[in-house]
């Protein structure tokens, strides 16, 4: 019982430390750390109630969410990471040029910034709510 | 018959994966299976309503290994509203995404999206829901990035990020669940939970977590951006369905799970950020300078009335007068399903013909496409709860029971929001009706602009004029004349 | 102002985690409920597989673990919409590339082992994949652009391959009147070593799809996009 | 439980989240990725000792190993910007 306690707390613990990062930076890849150290401490608390000492087998229910879990968690990491990359190229089209025509080598260079050839349905207008 | 459950789940979960392996076919592969998952959902409402709830376990093990399935007239009530909505958005988006290379994105992710939806509506199990909640969040958050636009994916990365927290917070409250009762299925839990502070913990955590995820003011702030900002078959999905998922469980677990716990301090708080929702989210409409926009906040708004019956319901014992509160919260959660999904649409084809959606310079484009300026108005008015649109059998019932309950300062605050939402579906209406000569020709283009009328004017004529299918979906009397 | 911001921040984390702390030594220190293990393992014997963590997330719980997999694949799709895949990496040197030869082969073979082994020991579909994404991982970052997976076609079939299967299993049995996902008595073992091998198949090319980062172009497709595939050399 | 039990528990724990602290206080992206990833590989361990072996394979693999080459390629790319674009040969996207 207690080392359920002492697990599962230190599980609360990483939520709290992962939650407090999620707030306070502004960087997305810290974001995206402090959540899967957040996720991370979800996880474990189930993990820790899962486990019944080391006599009587653990609960093996606990240990198959937790391990959806981690799929879904790498899953969202992996698209958060894809968006962010073409969110800086879409940030950066000038800085990209200038790398590009700059340097002689086209193969070092980063790829330009995807221009829109495709048909766009609809066209949105950039206007920044304050929510 | 209670095995016909997974296959709104199942069809169009087959039919993504189909769109997915079959890019070039993905748009006929899409049509057709949201005709089945339509026809699927449909007739799932048909069952519960001819006989009353379903439920099943897969698997084969039972509850509590199994995960169990069910379906009460409240999912069925959402079940049908998001076959009709999402039909009329897939008829549209096959022609919206015509000849774009968007459609083979589009399909398999929209499927997929709408399984996730229908799963939601139908799970019996609070981890299940969990992956269900993900993957929605998922596949809304990669369609509502889907134009590759920079404000859209800078809002869709921080809905995801945000929807992320919100299903951790979730999770954690389910983990606090697990240890206490020892099961998943929320019809044991409901048996086992007792008012112990475990519990009130759990339901804290699981309702920020869906609240956050349901854009309850002041967690809204991720929504706005993020509708507006979508291709305009997605903004519909986003706005009119995919908030109702995670609205239509808390209302679920708020009381039904965790009627043991939950008091009229904790509804009155529910009720007071609803009571912001409507305020900010009507002001910020008004404000807004494109038609999208406006739709968006207006969703947050229309998200804070939904919560200001929860401290009515929290107030009231059971019997007749609960029983009206209850179906007239769900009745205008359908009507803003049908309504804002309707508006979306013609927005999106006003956006598509003027190559804009500043509201300044609507005149004389709409004046072209009377049947779409038509859909905005009707849609405009179920918003604004004219009658008979659902929604003003919703506010009236909710008005009554602010009386009846003598908690009347939610009076002003419904009497106000009405008048803003009238203010700004006003102001589009008055753009769109401007003093533009009136042009020599009209454009039409059936498939795009019926979907979108069609739904303007079921969420005005047949959610208004018809209430009592829903009042007896929900398994109560009759509806309040 | 900001580490004002923070510090109060922190002080409420901190008074939430006190609380979270308190319901669960409160709830710890209750009688513990009825756990569902003891049921798991009791009823093991009819699962077709003999580890219970396998025999939870194929049968017990098995529709989470089709979705799961539709979670993967929805993060893909996503992945897939926002362009083509940006350049690979330089070409590793003789020695690492001779190294990666050993490598990859190596993964994959592991990845058989743990798929196999996952009926009665640790391991399972989820772990082999993970294997083989490991070794699409290698290849990437050796200077193969393509990572070792087959063109778009034949990419698209395998990342559905595990959903799909899973999916197919649950509705044959349905349509032949088991219920979804209700494995007839005796047949659960291979229906289950039948639905992991398709779903190790298509984790480990989803998880390397992914890795990759876009749209699988064969070099000739996607090029209106303006996105130049260039591999250094 | 036994003491030295205890304190084997409680220096596992620590560990943890003195790694979880580091990964998160880091401002440094590529040092704050390879932090993250020993977080993910420790709380395999510690799930190892919580005799759940499969979940304890599952996060290194896919938590810490996939997430972690993931993130990795992220960090690099957001240290290259940060090192003044430009460089020959040495920014790849």
């Amino acid at each position: 019982m207690s080392a359920q306690f002492l697990y599962g707390g230190a599980g609360i613990l990483l939520f709290a430390l992962g939650l407090w990062s999620l707030l306070v930076h502004e960087a997305l890849l810290r974001k995206l750390i402090a959540i899967n150290i957040a996720g991370g401490g979800v996880f474990h608390v189930f993990i820790a109630i899962a486990y019944r000492g080391d006599t009587a087998p653990p609960d093996p229910v606990p240990h198959a969410l937790v391990l959806t879990g981690i799929v879904v968690a790498v899953s969202a990491t992996a698209l958060v990471l894809a968006l962010h990359r073409r969110l800086e190229q879409a940030e950066e089209p000038a800085a990209d040029a200038e790398v590009l025509s700059e340097s002689a080598s086209a193969s070092s260079a980063a790829p330009p910034p995807r221009t829109p050839a495709e048909r766009t349905p609809g066209t949105p207008h950039p206007e920044t709510p304050h929510g | 018959m209670a095995d016909l459950l997974i296959l709104p789940v199942l069809v169009p979960l087959l039919g993504g994966l189909l769109a997915t392996a079959l890019p070039v076919r993905s748009a006929l592969v899409g049509t057709l299976a949201a005709l089945a998952t339509s026809l699927s959902g449909l007739s799932i409402t048909l069952l519960v309503w001819l006989h009353g709830d379903l439920g099943t376990v897969l698997g084969g093990w039972g509850v509590p290994l199994g995960i169990g399935l069910s379906a009460d007239g409240l999912s069925a009530a959402l079940l049908a509203m998001a076959s009709l909505v999402a039909l009329a958005i897939s008829i549209y988006a096959g022609s919206y995404f015509a000849g774009s290379a968007q459609a083979r994105h589009f399909w398999p992710l929209w499927l997929l999206l709408w399984s996730a939806l229908n799963g939601v509506f139908l799970a019996a199990d609070l981890f299940n829901l969990y992956v269900m909640l993900e993957l929605l969040g998922l596949s809304a958050a990669a369609l509502g990035a889907l134009t590759g636009k920079r404000e859209a994916i800078a809002a869709n990365l921080r809905y995801l990020l945000v929807g992320l927290l919100g299903s951790l917070t979730y999770l954690l409250g389910v983990a606090l669940l697990y240890t206490a009762y020892g099961t998943l299925d929320i019809g044991l839990l409901g048996e086992r939970l007792g008012p112990t502070p475990i519990a009130a913990t759990a339901l804290a955590l699981m309702v920020s977590g869906l609240a956050l995820k349901t854009a309850l003011f002041p967690l809204h702030f991720w929504l706005p951006p993020a509708h507006a900002n979508a291709p305009a078959p997605v903004s519909a999905a986003l706005s009119a369905l995919v908030v109702k998922a995670s609205f239509y469980l808390i209302l679920r677990l708020w009381t039904e799970l965790f009627a043991p716990i939950t008091d009229i301090g904790a509804a009155t708080l529910l009720g007071l950020l609803g009571a912001g929702a409507v305020l900010w989210g009507s002001w910020r409409a008004l404000r807004a300078q494109r038609l999208k926009l406006l739709a968006a906040y207006s969703t947050v708004a229309q998200i804070g009335y939904l919560f200001l019956f929860f401290p009515l319901l929290a107030s009231l014992p059971p019997g007749t007068a609960r029983d009206d509160l209850f179906a007239a919260c769900v009745l205008m959660a359908l009507t803003h399903g049908f309504a804002k999904a309707g508006f979306f649409l013609a927005a999106g084809l006003v956006q598509q013909k003027a190559g804009h959606d500043r509201i300044s310079e609507l005149g004389g484009v709409a004046q072209r496409m009377p049947a779409t300026t038509f859909s905005i108005a009707l849609a405009g008015s179920a918003l604004v709860g004219l009658p008979p649109s659902g929604s003003f059998i919703g506010k009236w019932v909710l008005m009554r029971g602010a009386f009846e309950t003598g908690q009347w300062w939610w009076l002003p605050v419904t009497v106000l929001g009405t008048l803003l939402a009238a203010a700004y579906v006003f102001r589009v209406l008055s753009r769109a009706f401007g003093l533009e000569p009136t042009p020599l020709q009209f454009v039409t283009n059936a498939r795009t602009e019926i979907p979108a009328l069609l739904l303007a004017f079921a969420s005005v004529a047949l959610l208004g004029l018809a209430a009592g299918p829903v009042w007896a979906v929900l398994g109560f009397g009759a509806a309040p004349a | 102002m900001k580490r004002d911001l923070a510090l109060l921040l922190g002080i409420l984390l901190a008074l939430l985690a006190a609380l979270l702390l308190w319901a669960l030594h409160a709830t710890l220190a209750l009688e513990p409920g009825p756990r569902l293990a003891e049921l798991a393992s009791a009823r093991l014997e009819q699962t077709g597989v003999s580890n219970p963590v396998t025999a939870v997330l194929l049968n017990y719980r098995a529709y989470d673990t089709l979705l799961e997999l539709a979670v993967l694949l929805a993060a893909l799709l996503g992945i897939w919409s926002l362009g083509p895949a940006p350049a690979g990496y330089q070409r590793s040197g003789p020695a690492l590339a001779a190294l990666v030869d050993w490598i990859v082969p190596l993964a994959i073979l592991a990845g058989g082992y743990m798929l196999w082994v996952g009926g009665h020991a640790p391991g399972g579909a989820f772990q082999a994949g993970a294997l083989l994404g490991a070794a699409g991982v290698i290849l990437r970052l050796s200077g193969e652009p393509s990572a070792g997976l087959p063109g778009e076609p034949a990419q698209r079939w395998l990342v559905v391959l595990g959903a799909g299967v899973f999916a197919l299993v649950g509705g044959g049995l349905l349509a032949s009147g088991f219920g979804f996902l209700t494995y007839p008595p005796g047949q659960a073992k291979w229906l289950i070593l039948l639905i992991e091998s398709a779903a190790t198949v298509a984790i480990g090319v989803t998880l390397t799809a992914a890795y990759v980062g876009g749209r699988p172009g064969s070099g000739t497709a996607h090029n209106g996009t303006g996105q130049s595939r260039t591999v250094q050399r | 439980m036994p003491t030295l039990l205890l304190l084997f528990d409680l220096v596992l724990l620590a560990t943890l989240i003195v790694l979880a602290l580091a990964a998160v206080l880091s401002p440094e992206p590529r040092r704050a990725v390879m932090l993250f990833i020993a977080f993910g590989l420790w709380l395999a361990l510690v799930w190892a000792r919580l005799r759940a072996p499969d979940i304890a394979l599952a996060e290194a693999a896919i938590g810490a190993g996939m997430g972690g080459a993931l993130m990795l390629a992220a960090a690099r790319r957001a240290a290259h910007r940060d090192e003044a674009a430009g460089r020959d040969g040495d920014k790849r996207a």
